[in-house]
């Protein structure tokens, strides 16, 4: 990991800067030429079509993917190549794809995990209270295998798990799929609390769309590996183009 | 000049019994060397590991008759090999003399004799049939009780032997155990063996084996005296087994204190070049290439058959381990010393002629 | 009273060797729970241990316990060296590839050390550090050598136990052994995680190579091979991946193996051990402790 | 017949081969000793392209592979024995039927053992090639002709080279055949997901024994031509280091390849015997460092063996 | 006619009771979704049907025939098939492969026609190939025939199984969460497909899935499940006004 590398002016308002990222799987280019800025304190969405790259950009940033080329500063740090455990100490967090909890350990030796990295005990006893309170439902089954929890369990698990990292950025991957509409709604308020009471970033990666579009501040449309187009989360959500390939009717 | 001759060594030099291929390899090397001083030809030695491997052995073997076309082949160590080799030799009219595989079925098949076959070593029979005698003459024996490894043709041969000769000389075999060849608890095998007290343990197997196993007996306190072939013999033994085995004794070839020049010669050889005292397989693999050796000398012209001819009128050779003749099926006629185990070494105890 | 004697020293003999499986197969299953690959090199760390004991011991006289921690540490190093050697390269290859890579360097231990240069070829004679002392409790005996075993290996087990369920480090071998990907998520580095668990892995085969040593007086470079075997075997039979999984199929393959000479014939203890592991598997195809995780 | 239009291009390579092989033998640029290694080849990849059936195309685990090519060899053994077989087509039978009965021990067996998965399986087949090595140590209680753990001599050679050409391609196309068609395609749907291959109506078991059976009908009749090649057999050449072996070949020259089993075979073979003949006298005790550092090395050139791919 | 009835299914794991008591009709050439909260044993109830668990108690008739317990491999030859909510795809094979399995496990020939290369060998491939060619062509995967499965993004895997689970010629097509991982579009495009198929191949369909665009468009009755009991049954536009349904499941703001 190299320091500090940019000091100029008005870098350090922004939280993570990609600049140029490229990424392929064999000869499948699944990233192009990504540009993408997270700012502190924001929620930040990825649309985009099955196989567009969503996931991809989100294992790059943590580090399970490497890319070659292109830059990510994350808090005037470039961490792009940097392996993913010490992206995970540096604050970022992620919530991964089919949520991927550890269901033989349980509910309690799974939030001791994402804690890992902590080694202040006040701070890791001060996030564990923060998660119970936060979903009190996983407060009842710390000590269930996690594997037992239902779908929508065990997703407030691992949002618990990523939270008990003491994320500065939490990265979502399709938190809502496979959800019942009325824990999907749940989830998504829980993210808005946390991101509002802890003033953690995020950034949502959602097939759905409509949801994404109507929790974020901004968002990002990802085709084919290549961010097509940005803005204002509103602003997207009324781009007829938009609407016609993601939103449908 | 000399002509040469090429002489092919069949030995494990890899594998589980990789030490007594080096063994022989060293002795073969010795022999070499002093016929390099006196003898008609130039040996040109082509040496092959067998890793004691049926297979490796018998590709060992057409390599050497087929692409290098040796004249005769000394080895290959253990019976398991040197069987598939004999056949090849055989039939490929190459001689062949094993220093160490005492399998009857080496030198004839189906009771058919390989011709161009010897072995300077006692046969399982022969080794197992004077243990017994020994056990029920000298020791006055009743019981016995035996312990062999089942994986290991030479052990179980000697331990078949041993129980039909005690049994018929009126003896009874209370125990009859069997053990495998990587097996070096043998707690369960000894603790059986014990509470039947038997005045005798019969134990053919190599040295390494038979330390470990004597060992174990007096650790769980059994007094019967201990008995065993010609795997016994090397230093190893008392090395490792200790007081253990001290009071043993078994059917070997030579024995040290006889003041043999012949063997001490040897001895003393192997113990500045190669740093330990030789075992009985070295001592049997040195015998074996310097009769081989001896045949080349004695015959007009280097052919097979002529060699085949020389080596099966060989008679009282002395060697390392004893007067050495070929009998008519190619076998070591030798008489069998009987050793004790000393703590300072192996002494002589009787001669028992077959 | 004459045969419940003969039972109870019977019982004593399978412990020993039970223990001694059960201290190998500690180490296996270490290493299968982290990276699903039978280690089978393990076996000969297991006689490096010895042989390094035995240079320690009859070159330089060092106390006991010294020599017990010298070549842990050795152990350990050569653990940590295969590791990242020969096995990190294929870290993202087929486990089984990975395994053919662990049977080649067994098999280059083996033939390598057994070179006249390196070590040797021949059995030798393992320096007791003490005599042999047995105890009679009137219904058995029992010597100072089984004692120490039995000791040591409850000992390590105990250790084992809690540096994988207590600490740190244990949760993150736990959480490794389930999905390497996600573990390093929750930022554990996982090169240490799995260099931890070889050299962990490696110091308790080189604990039971000293106390193989001492137990079974004579060493050999190919003496891993069948002790490898057996004990793997007995870190399935437990339930491979659980650490009180191998120690139990370490006792279970002893016992049987010492019964079976004891009743039957020690022709067919090597037999019997497989219709026992036959049973259990039909019965619990995981292990006797192994867990079945079959969602559909 | 279709058989042979479709195998044409393959028989019509073996035939060359056949042809300049003979030729090599027939002007004497080589010895016996290739043609008895070239042979011995012939059978380890029979015997490894079982196994490429069993573990490499259906997924199924087994380290006792060798316990059923020594069946072949003991039973093909015995009957030429016993028989005094001396007359090649009186041999063929006997071959078949001692590849069949190492089958139809590989069916008895693959009845309990094939519900367990992976390693667990593994050790169970090493369980079973364990017991097949006591029972074959102690054979010689059955039949003294057996010879147990002194080993069974006097075997007829009858394996030439011929024959053995002959059978081995010929169980190739077979092979061959049975790969690329319904059953070849089951067989990889069940060592992908067994589960998803029950919900497409394939009997996952009975498609696991039939792979089974017929790795190991393969192997039984490797073993038998390997009994009546070198005349003599001792069960500690059927043991689990034989086992690997075989894995070694597959694993080396690609799951799930019968181009890769052959040529990986070729090359074990070759390393064997080929350091054998490379070495100098003063260091053939380091054959056997060469070959497994070779094996490390090809595994980490080749992570997925020779013929596959690499994918990620 | 009823394609499948299900009455009574009772399955628990470990004292849980993930179905308790389930029962409900599937008329021929109808669909029935399934929907309920996570943990609810909708997917359980599938795997009931399809033999990959053991029923406890309770009955499932399919045209008539009791085919409780009956072994998974054995039901796609009576004409059930089904996909699964963590995809099951083959994924080593390429797209055609996996097609082609189902085909040729529906019509094969025999071991002695695959090693002798017998006319009917040829014939039943041919056609089998031909077939594949055609479903995959159906769901818009063509080019990708030679993809590795696992290649495909996740939505393409997804219409894959379904193309795989209608090789079989099923009379009746049992889907697990197909919507999962698609965005609103793709779902509509799957909604469509699904009506075509079932058009098509005259099928009945048992869909179980959370997205409502979805299966309320599709289904002709839903069934809504809660701690392995059904709570209602009803046509979607029932369902969707039932005060559990919404308490439980679509919760307040769905109205
Ligand atoms: N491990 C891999 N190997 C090869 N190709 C991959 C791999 N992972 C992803 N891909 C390919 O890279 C592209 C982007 O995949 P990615 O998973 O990032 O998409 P996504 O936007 O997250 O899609 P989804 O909505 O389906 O999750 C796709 O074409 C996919 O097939
Ligand atoms: N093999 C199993 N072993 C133990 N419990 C199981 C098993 N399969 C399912 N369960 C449990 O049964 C219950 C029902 O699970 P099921 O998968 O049927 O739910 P679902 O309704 O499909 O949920 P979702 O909408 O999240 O897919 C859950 O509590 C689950 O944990
Ligand atoms: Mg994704
Ligand atoms: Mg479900």
């Amino acid at each position: 990991m190299r320091e500090k590398e940019q000091t100029g002016e008005g870098k350090f308002d922004m939280l993570m800067k990609i600049e140029g990222l490229s990424v392929a799987y064999g000869t499948i280019r699944a990233l192009d030429d990504v540009v993408l800025e997270v700012m502190p304190g924001e929620i930040l969405s990825v649309i985009g079509a099955n196989g567009a790259g969503k996931s991809t950009l989100l294992k790059t940033i943590t580090g399970i993917t490497k890319p070659f080329a292109g830059t990510i500063v994350f808090n005037g740090m470039a961490i792009h190549g940097a392996r993913p455990d010490k992206v995970v100490k540096l604050g970022i967090t992620i919530v991964p794809e089919g949520r991927r909890i550890f269901p033989d350990l349980t509910v309690k030796e799974n939030l001791e995990l994402g804690g890992y990295p902590i080694t202040d005990r006040a701070l890791k006893t001060e996030l564990f209270d923060l998660v119970v309170t936060t979903f009190p439902r996983i407060k009842e089954r710390l000590k269930q295998h996690a594997g037992t929890l239902s779908g929508g369990e065990q997703q407030m698990l691992a949002m618990g798990r990523a939270l008990m990292g003491n994320p500065k950025l939490l990265l979502l991957d399709e938190p809502s799929m496979g959800l019942s509409p009325i824990i999907t709604r749940e989830i998504f308020s829980l993210m808005r609390l946390i991101n509002r009471d802890r003033g953690i970033s995020m950034i949502l990666v959602e097939q759905n769309a409509h949801m994404a579009l109507e929790h974020s501040e901004r968002a990002y449309v990802l085709e084919n590996g290549r961010v097509t187009m940005n803005g204002l989360s509103r602003e997207v959500k009324s781009s007829p183009g938009i609407i016609e390939a993601y939103l449908g009717v | 000049a000399k002509d040469v001759v090429k002489i092919g060594l069949i030995t494990p030099l890899t594998g589980d019994v990789k030490t007594f291929g080096e063994s022989t390899k060293n002795a073969f090397n010795i022999a070499l060397e002093e016929y390099a001083k006196t003898g008609k030809y130039r040996i040109q030695p082509i040496i092959a590991d067998d890793r004691n491997d049926p297979t490796e052995g018998a590709n060992a073997a057409l390599k050497l008759i087929t692409q290098d076309k040796v004249a005769a082949i000394i080895g290959p160590l253990t019976s398991k090999v040197a069987i598939p080799v004999s056949e090849i030799a055989n039939s490929n009219k190459t001689p062949m003399i094993s220093g160490t595989a005492t399998n009857p079925k080496v030198t004839s098949t189906d009771g058919k004799r390989k011709p161009y076959v010897f072995r300077a070593c006692y046969t399982d029979p022969f080794q197992g049939t004077v243990g017994a005698n020994f056990a029920i003459k000298q020791l006055k024996a009743k019981t016995a009780a035996v312990l062999y490894d089942v994986g290991n043709d030479y052990s179980k041969g000697l331990a078949e032997y041993f129980k039909t000769t005690f049994t018929k000389g009126g003896g009874n075999i209370i125990a009859y155990e069997s053990y495998q060849k990587d097996d070096v608890d043998f707690s369960a095998l000894i603790t059986k063996v014990g509470i039947k007290k038997p005045e005798i343990i019969y134990i053919p197997d190599y040295y390494n084996k038979v330390a470990l196993i004597a060992k174990q007996i007096r650790e769980k306190g059994l007094k019967s005296a201990l008995i065993g072939g010609d795997g016994w013999d090397s230093p190893e033994l008392i090395k490792i087994a200790g007081n253990a085995i001290v009071g043993g004794s078994f059917t070997n070839h030579y024995s040290p204190d006889r003041k043999d020049p012949v063997a001490d010669t040897f001895i003393r050889k192997y113990k500045e070049k190669f740093g330990i005292v030789p075992d009985a397989l070295g001592a049997l693999g040195y015998d074996s290439t310097v009769i081989l050796l001896k045949a080349l000398d004695s015959v007009k012209k280097i052919t097979q058959e002529e060699i085949m001819t020389a080596l099966s009128s060989v008679k009282n050779y002395k060697g390392v381990t004893g007067t050495i003749s070929f009998d008519k099926n190619g076998d070591a006629i030798k008489s069998a010393a009987i050793l004790k185990v000393e703590k300072d070494g192996f002494k002589y105890l009787t001669t028992i002629n077959p | 009273m004459e045969l419940l004697g003969y039972i109870f020293q019977q019982c004593i003999n399978g412990l020993q060797l039970g223990a001694v499986y059960a201290l190998i197969a500690l180490g296996y299953t270490m290493v299968y729970g982290v990276l699903r690959l039978i280690n089978f090199a393990h076996g000969d760390i297991f006689m490096l241990g010895a042989f390094i004991a035995y240079y320690l011991l009859s070159r330089f006289t060092l106390p006991i316990y010294v020599v017990f921690v010298l070549t842990m540490i050795c152990t350990a190093l050569a653990g940590y060296i295969i590791e990242k050697v020969a096995y990190k390269p294929l870290r993202n290859a087929p486990k089984i590839s990975l395994l053919i890579t662990a049977v080649g360097v067994s098999l280059f231990l083996e033939y390598f050390l057994s070179l006249k240069a390196v070590f040797t070829p021949n059995y030798i004679a393992f320096p007791r550090p003490f005599e042999v002392e047995a105890f009679d409790l009137s219904l058995f005996t029992i010597t100072n050598v089984q004692l120490i075993i039995f000791s040591i290996t409850g000992v390590s087990l105990g250790l084992l136990y809690l540096l994988v369920y207590k600490t740190k480090q244990g949760t993150a071998m736990r959480a490794v052994s389930y999905d390497k990907e996600i573990a390093s998520l929750m930022g554990i580095n996982i090169d240490a995680t799995v260099s931890l668990t070889f050299i962990v892995g490696a110091s308790l085969a080189g604990v039971g190579g000293i106390l193989y040593g001492i137990a079974y007086p004579q060493i050999n470079v190919f003496m891993g091979v069948m002790p490898g075997i057996k004990s793997f075997i007995a870190a399935v039979l437990g339930g491979i991946g659980i650490i009180h999984g191998a120690v139990l199929g370490g006792f279970i393959i002893g016992l049987s193996e010492v019964f079976v000479s004891a009743f039957l014939s020690s022709t067919f203890r090597d037999g019997v051990i497989f219709v026992i592991l036959f049973l259990v598997l039909l019965l619990k195809p995981t292990g006797i402790f192994g867990k079945r995780i079959d969602k559909v | 017949m279709n058989f042979f239009w479709e195998a044409r291009k393959v028989i019509l390579l073996s035939v060359l081969i056949y042809l300049s092989v003979k030729a090599i033998f027939f002007f004497g640029y080589v010895s016996q000793y290739i043609e008895q290694i070239t042979l011995y080849a012939l059978i380890v990849i029979l015997a490894s392209l079982g196994l490429n059936v069993i573990y490499g195309y259906t997924g199924q685990f087994s380290l006792g592979h060798a316990a059923f090519y020594g069946i072949g060899a003991y039973v093909s053994a015995y009957l030429t024995k016993i028989f005094s077989i001396e007359n090649i087509f009186a041999y063929i039978p006997i071959l078949f039927i001692s590849g069949a009965a190492a089958g139809l021990i590989g069916y008895l067996i693959g009845i309990p053992i094939l519900r367990l998965r992976d390693d667990f399986l593994a050790i169970a087949t090493l369980g079973f090639g364990t017991l097949v090595r006591v029972l074959l140590d102690n054979s010689d209680k059955f039949s003294e002709v057996f010879g147990g753990s002194r080993g069974f001599v006097g075997i007829p050679r009858l394996t030439t080279f011929e024959l053995a050409f002959v059978i081995v391609i010929f169980l190739i196309l077979i092979t061959h055949n049975l790969i690329y068609s319904r059953y070849g395609l089951f067989w990889r749907c069940i060592k992908n997901d067994e589960l998803a291959s029950a919900s497409i109506g394939i009997n996952t078991f009975s498609m696991k024994l039939m792979a089974f059976t017929y790795g190991c009908f393969l192997a039984g009749i490797g073993g038998a031509l390997y009994a009546n090649l070198y005349t003599f057999l001792h069960p500690s050449n059927f043991d689990i280091l034989k086992s690997i072996d075989f894995l070694i070949i597959v694993i080396v020259g690609g799951m799930g390849s019968i181009a890769g089993t052959i040529y990986a075979g070729l090359i074990w073979v070759g390393f064997i015997e080929g350091l054998r003949i490379v070495l100098p006298a003063e260091v053939v005790d380091l054959r056997w460092v060469f070959i497994p550092l070779l094996l490390i090395a090809l595994m980490m050139w080749k992570p997925y063996g020779l013929m596959t791919k690499s994918r990620n | 006619m009823n394609a499948l009835e299900v009455e009574g299914l009772e399955k628990s794991f470990g004292g849980v009771k993930a179905v308790d008591g389930i029962s409900f009709v599937v008329e021929e050439g109808k669909t029935v979704g399934i929907i309920g909260p996570n943990g609810a044993g909708k997917t359980t109830v599938f795997n009931l049907i399809t033999g990959f668990y053991r029923v406890d108690r309770g009955r499932i008739l399919f045209y008539g025939k009791n085919i409780t317990r009956t072994q998974p491999y054995k039901l796609p030859h009576l004409g059930i098939a089904r996909t699964f909510q963590n995809l099951r795809l083959f994924s080593n094979l390429s797209v055609f492969e996996n097609v082609l399995s189902a085909i040729l496990k529906k019509d094969g020939y025999n071991v002695v026609s695959s090693v002798f290369r017998t006319a009917d060998y040829f014939m039943k491939e041919g056609k089998a190939e031909k077939k594949a060619r055609e479903l995959i062509e159906f769901f818009q995967l063509s080019g990708k025939e030679n993809y590795p499965a696992n290649n495909l993004p996740y939505g393409e895997q997804r219409r894959l199984e379904i193309a795989r689970a209608l090789a079989l010629q099923p009379k009746i097509l049992l889907v697990d969460e197909p919507g999962a991982g698609m965005n609103p579009r793709e779902v509509q495009d799957l909604l469509q497909t699904l009506r075509e198929v079932k058009e098509r191949f005259s099928l009945s369909i048992v869909i179980i899935e959370h997205q409502m665009g979805l299966v309320m468009n599709i289904s002709d009755k839903v069934v809504v499940m809660d701690f392995g009991e059904k709570i209602m049954e009803g046509t979607p536009g029932e369902v969707k006004k039932d005060k559990r349904v919404i308490e439980a499941y679509l919760g307040e703001e769905f109205i």
